[in-house]
């Protein structure tokens, strides 16, 4: 399970003097912190301070008010459209799975879109326990099955940045430790993971605070 | 390449199972041209000269609806975001569904049109024409369809703004798509118009993609 | 009738009918086809009166499978009735068929008795199609929902909607001027048609109505069964 | 009482700002009425003979686009989950939909329909006529349109399915309605036409809410 | 801040012999329990054991397979009907707003479908901090805000009976410990609280577990 492609593969974000605002309203400014290959960083803060939305920027889906985020390869500073392209996966709240898909369509487009290979797909689901939910529409599953569904897709697809949006609140006991089986195992292949919670990541992580306090 | 395929295969499950289907886009062309007699009288000397028109316009109105859930719904599931980060720009997604869009309901709606032009009362030996000047409009059709639909992300009111964006954007095609058939049933040459149909079709898959990755880009936040 | 609400009870009860059943249609839709080809030629109509042998019956089947279905509706929402899905599933196909044969023939007959293929100003062909479309929109809804209890009940509200139409359809000759023949069969003084007629018609009418128990049991118990294989892959894929 | 206006001025609020617009409908209908000489040639002989059924088939149409979303959105959004367990019971609050997308749709459209139609060459002596007409067939139109759109909730194919469903009940307001038109139009009585147009309108408003209520109880399984 | 209504509030709830099926499959079966007036009660179990859908079937929202949901009220059994559209209200992982619309308008139609008076749904609104963002759209909420907007109706209309499926998950640890003070607050006024959850809840609940064990 070791992360690919050479020396396209992210070996650490920067993220420079961030500053998001949304409506009229600046959410923070100033913000700067890096994370390197094999680290994993949380994101904590009151609701509405802007975690989603710094997860967002970083993901290119948002363009920051000032300041920069800058990808790093193995060889040097990558550019943001290719790192972004082929390093980063997200999960976000919404899953992004159309309700009335099976769930296999959408695991298999999901995971292969963003480069996994097919035996790796079945692998993840096999590993998450999905293979005899995999014939239900999406709309069908239950709030911790739809979230296993994109754990199984950031799993197949194995790209080095992962970010998290409060990645566990649906699992039950066993999941979260499964997940964070996954987490430890991804660090430890040389990712990196960057998430928004409200419980402390079962992996250890370094805490940014996001809001007032940036 | 692999990128590309996929998402067309994925776009093409979308509109052929979900979201419309051809089927339903044929079925509703068909319904249409149906009841239009029903409604201005079934006279042949009303029916015959507007033939060609009248099938025009239930065209541009059948790829028109199942035009709003092209992106609204993978912006509302999330899914536009997954593929914002996956390996196709914007610019070349966009291109994809509206290869899709076409494939899934401009190329049997075209295959419906000479049946509708026929019931309406057209020369049989027109069927072939309509159906090549039907496919090429519809390759415009789901361009600035497309288009429209990106454009009106995240807007509030949804199907009838496409359609309003869309419909203006229709005209030229209607008009040379129905000019070429009607040239023909009076006998002179269709060429010309048909030339101009195609001009429009690649002018519009050529330069659409770029509005069309900007507006989902802009409308992502 | 209450009794056969068992799926079980109705697969064994079922079981010896199909085969005869098919039979006899084959049997009369032969008999029927060679009474119709060696009737006289009409004297006004010549050989196109032999198209009323295929219309009538098609029409007339055509209404009877939508009561069909529409019956069935009836007996899944309200009573919950486990096979009536099933059944109006298994008429929706056959009745969309000869509904839309009896626009085809009728068009074709149409031609050189009126002088046109069709005409919108007649109620009862327009309100034919609105039948077929009713089979057709019947089938789209049916088949577009995932879920198979609510696919089901969803279809039943729209087939007893559309069992207003039925008496529209029956009776448009009765209630406005219309083209079309009024009712030459089933009428209160009795049929208005010769021998030489009506033996034909009535055989292919006996034909076509065998022909659709025959295709509506086989659809009810093809359904039955596959329902079956659907519980006995879930049953599977638990114990996995 | 109160909580009947409550709902139905949600639903106003909604259809009016969002998912629609009666701005956007006529803006549709009147679109495609301007498109129609274009297709099918703008000689007074050939549009007159056709301008009363045009109209309705527009009118039909334009009511049609903004269905999809009367139940599709709350249903999706959980919003119908509350409806239920509201102190109305969901025939009532079907009701006060239908009721809402008559307002909301099918009034303003009425104004729209006598614009659409004069500009097709009626007679302006009948726009009175045409626009009762209009007010009566989009009260069916909302109501066994409603009907469509809650039979169709939770299904894979979403507008389509709606048109499919709604179009053989649109059929009897399209005839009724272009019929009585027609009829002034050639100097007969409009009267019948329009008296088996109300019989079908207030039919449908008293029937569709019972099989509305049991469609939406249906989709929420 | 008490529960009005008088004989019709609900005063107990009987869950009895309940059994789910979904599809093919049978989630749980022979469920019985009950909860009375100022009581809590917390439906655990796996991912997909059918908490989501055995609140559901209570609303009345999920025909269940087999055994009966019974409302009782202060001089005996109610009409599930009328229990229903008069005291129960839920709040799902899906709060029914409309994304488009502001907060105001949302707030102010949902709290006062359930019943609320308009002084009712400002004080609740005040209560929970949303005055300033009641005119936003709901769209731009962050989660936690989202959910905070959702516990004002809640608070608002003050229904006996409280349906909720992992109220607490989105919210930050400052508004946990508010939404702990306003579910205690609603035992006491005599309300009755069934909620799905993965962790535990912050007012003493029984715990009843959904699936397999039941
Ligand atoms: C597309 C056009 C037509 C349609 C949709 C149509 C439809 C129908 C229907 C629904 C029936 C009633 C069956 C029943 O009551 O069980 C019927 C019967 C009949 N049709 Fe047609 N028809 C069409 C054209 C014609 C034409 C052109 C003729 C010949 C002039 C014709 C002659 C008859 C006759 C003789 C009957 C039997 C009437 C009776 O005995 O009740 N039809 N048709
Ligand atoms: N158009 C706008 N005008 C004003 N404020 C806005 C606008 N759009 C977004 N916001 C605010 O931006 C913030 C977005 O926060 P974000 O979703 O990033 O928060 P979060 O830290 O993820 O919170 P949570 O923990 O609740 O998920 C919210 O406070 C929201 O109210
Ligand atoms: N049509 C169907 N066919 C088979 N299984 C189905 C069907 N519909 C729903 N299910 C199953 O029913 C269960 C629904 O569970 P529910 O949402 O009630 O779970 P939950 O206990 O709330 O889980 P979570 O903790 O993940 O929210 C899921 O296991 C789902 O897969
Ligand atoms: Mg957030
Ligand atoms: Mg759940």
């Amino acid at each position: 399970m070791d992360i690919e492609n050479g020396s396209q593969m992210i070996a650490a974000l920067h993220v420079s003097d961030l500053s998001i605002a949304r409506g009229e309203r600046r959410l923070f400014a100033g913000l700067s912190f890096a994370l390197a290959a094999g680290e994993a960083a949380q994101l904590t803060g009151a609701n509405g301070a802007g975690k989603t939305s710094l997860l967002r920027a970083v993901a290119g889906l948002l363009r920051p008010d000032a300041g920069e985020v800058l990808f790093e390869g193995a060889d040097g500073p990558l550019d943001a459209g290719t790192a972004r392209s082929t390093g980063v996966q997200m999960l976000a709240h919404q899953e992004g799975f159309r309700p009335g898909r099976t769930a296999r369509a959408e695991l298999d487009f999901q995971a292969r879109w963003f480069g996994a290979r097919a035996e790796a797909v079945t692998a993840a689901a096999r590993r998450l326990d999905l293979t005899p939910l995999l014939d239900l529409e999406v709309r069908v599953l239950s709030a911790g099955q739809r979230r296993r569904l994109a754990l199984a897709s950031l799993v197949a697809a194995n790209r080095p940045l992962w970010l998290l949006d409060e990645p566990l609140a649906p699992l039950d006991a066993r999941r979260r430790a499964q997940a964070a089986g996954i987490m430890a195992e991804h660090l430890n292949a040389g990712g990196l993971i960057l998430a928004a919670v409200h419980d402390p990541l079962p992996v250890a992580a370094r805490e940014i605070v996001v809001g007032a306090a940036a | 390449m692999s990128a590309l395929l996929l998402l067309y295969r994925r776009e093409l499950a979308l509109l052929w199972a979900g979201g419309g289907g051809p089927l339903l886009a044929c079925g509703f062309a068909l319904a249409v041209t149906a009841a239009l007699p029903l409604a201005i009288g079934s006279e042949p000397v009303r029916l015959v000269p507007i033939a060609a028109g009248a099938t025009w316009i239930v065209l541009a109105l059948a790829s028109l609806l199942s035009l709003e859930r092209l992106f609204e719904r993978d912006h509302e599931d999330g899914a536009l975001d997954l593929l914002a980060l996956g390996p196709l720009t914007l610019e070349a997604a966009f291109a994809v569904k509206t290869a899709a869009q076409w494939t899934a309901v401009g190329l049997p709606l075209a295959l419906a049109a000479p049946v509708a032009a026929l019931s309406l009362g057209l020369d049989p030996g027109l069927a072939p024409l309509t159906a090549g000047a039907a496919a090429l409009a519809g390759l415009g059709f789901a361009a600035v369809g497309a288009l429209a639909a990106a454009l009106s992300l995240g807007s509030k009111r949804g199907g009838l703004l496409v359609a309003v964006i869309a419909l203006p954007l229709y005209a030229p095609p209607v008009i040379f798509g129905a000019g070429a058939v009607t040239a023909a049933q009076q006998g002179s040459a269709p060429g010309p118009a048909l030339a101009l149909l195609a001009a429009y079709a690649l002018c519009a898959c050529a330069l659409t993609p770029f509005a069309g990755g900007a507006a989902i880009r802009n409308a992502q936040g | 009738m209450f009794g056969l609400a068992n799926p079980e009870r109705f697969m064994r009860f079922s079981a010896p009918l199909v085969g005869p059943l098919w039979l006899a249609a084959g049997l009369l839709l032969a008999v029927g086809g060679w009474l119709s080809l060696t009737a006289p030629p009409d004297y006004q109509q010549g050989d196109s009166v032999r198209i009323m042998f295929v219309h009538v019956p098609a029409a007339s089947l055509g209404l009877t499978a939508y009561a069909a279905l529409g019956v069935s509706c009836l007996f899944s929402l309200v009573w919950r009735h486990p096979l009536a899905d099933a059944a109006a599933r298994a008429a929706a196909v056959p009745g969309a068929a000869f509904t839309g044969l009896a626009l085809i023939t009728g068009a074709i007959w149409g031609k050189p008795m009126w002088g046109v293929w069709w005409t919108w100003g007649d109620a009862r062909l327009v309100s034919v199609l609105v039948l077929f479309l009713f089979y057709l929109a019947w089938l789209a809804l049916r088949s577009a929902i995932e879920d198979e209890a609510r696919a089901a009940r969803a279809a039943a509200v729209l087939g007893l909607v559309g069992l207003i139409n039925l008496p529209i359809v029956k009776f448009s000759v009765d209630w406005w001027n219309t083209l079309h023949q009024p009712a030459s069969l089933l009428r209160a003084d009795g049929p208005a048609m010769t021998a030489a007629y009506l033996t034909p018609l009535l055989t292919m009418m006996a034909a076509y109505g065998v022909l659709f128990a025959a295709v509506w049991i086989t659809g009810i118990r093809t359904e039955v069964l596959s329902r079956r294989l659907r519980t006995l892959r879930a049953r599977r894929a638990m114990e996995v």
